[in-house]
């Protein structure tokens, strides 16, 4: 039941909420995560970022991620979709879905599922700050820290 | 067997992709790092553990998450990369 | 910054989301929760359900636990529509939107938020069968313990 | 006073809303609850305690939450009604 896209598009919430719920009356609740991209990091200006990932591995890792959410919370379905390329301030970064009968389950699977998207899954960001620097970033240990709430992943 | 690299360890080697033919006895992930970072100026630069020793570069073994003792072989699809920073 | 709505007519979460972020470049995340009427309940199907308000202290107390988790979560936002009258399977209850620098703030909030909105927010349901008969739900201790570990709401 | 019943209190009672004038010494929510459930069988149904003794109605004294113990003066809105189950 998992939807997962990679792309470099937009996606629209309200489109990806009626498909994940269309037309089914057994959904009590759908939890859902948006990650937007910041206009400052350590409190410099960016112009733009840039996400590059690992085709192929991405999509395993991502389906294989929300079938363990889904059987861990009894979930109806869920979806991941994660863009790539250019992104600008602003622009949407990553979305995460879990419809569940009851909301505890549908909130629980959608924190899991972004940690753990957050750690697990082979994408980079490469910011560009408004000088045209621009810099890899760093990994932050409060993310592995959060992921490793959930027990091994 | 197929070498991949991403991000910093991709601009660091100068390549995305590179087929290589190590000898038998790199069969370790571990081995591999230490066969690959002679390559080149490249290649040594992308491995080199930081000041402080911590070792910042992942790997993944034909699209799994592996770890320095894990074993290598002809055909398989290996890759380096920095720790993940999406979502 | 919160936007509260008690209203019979459905939500867009596209639109509302876009209200809630619109522009800004500060944003992180944003949490949602969407509530939905499930179409059984102890094993009986349900024909539709009526959702009854107290007006005037179900805004007022809406607005109030809303400026209450801005504060508390450092929230640029939040949203929270609440439908009353006559709702069928399938159909949208209750909207919860928490827009944050940070993605564990964001969700901590929705959950705070729909936690007390099934606990301390003035609405009732009544559900009717498809058999016709028709009785108000009765409230549920979990919720109050899911609310509970919020500390003193 | 103004009170208002919601839900199955307001079936009970057979009426949304009524405006009463207790006696003075009726001051407090518990108070009201004796004095109203006096009023028809209607009131006295939608006051009496479940068979095992829980109580089941909940009150708010000029929109905000009260205990049996809150003060009711001439002039508030009182409300009276099932625990809630929105959401």
């Amino acid at each position: 039941m998992a939807t997962i896209h990679v792309q470099q598009a937009d996606f629209d919430l309200g489109a990806e909420t009626a498909a994940l719920t269309g037309g089914r009356t057994d959904i009590g609740g759908i939890g859902s995560f948006i990650g937007v991209v910041r206009g400052t990091a350590g409190g410099r200006d960016i112009s733009d970022m840039t996400l590059e990932h690992y085709p192929g591995m991405t999509e395993r890792a991502m389906m294989s991620i929300a079938e363990t959410a889904e059987q861990r919370w009894f979930l109806q379905g869920c979806t991941l979709i994660h863009r790539v390329g250019l992104l600008r301030p602003g622009e949407n970064i990553v979305l995460v879905l879990a419809a569940a009968p009851h909301r505890q389950a549908a909130l629980e699977a959608t924190a899991y599922l972004i940690d753990w998207l957050k750690t697990r899954a082979p994408f980079w960001k490469k910011e560009r700050f408004s000088s045209g620097e621009a810099r890899w970033v760093d990994a932050r240990e409060e993310d592995d820290a959060a992921a490793a709430r959930w027990g091994a992943l | 067997m197929k070498i991949l690299y991403f991000a910093w360890l991709r601009e660091r080697v100068g390549l995305g992709e590179e087929d290589v033919t190590p000898p038998a006895d790199i069969d370790t992930v571990a081995r591999l790092v230490a066969w690959l970072g002679a390559r080149s100026s490249g290649h040594a630069a992308a491995f080199a553990p930081t000041p402080d020793g911590r070792r910042l570069v992942r790997c993944a073994v034909n699209q799994d998450f592996a770890q320095p003792n894990s074993p290598v072989a002809p055909g398989d699809e290996i890759a380096f990369f920095p720790p993940v920073t999406g979502g």
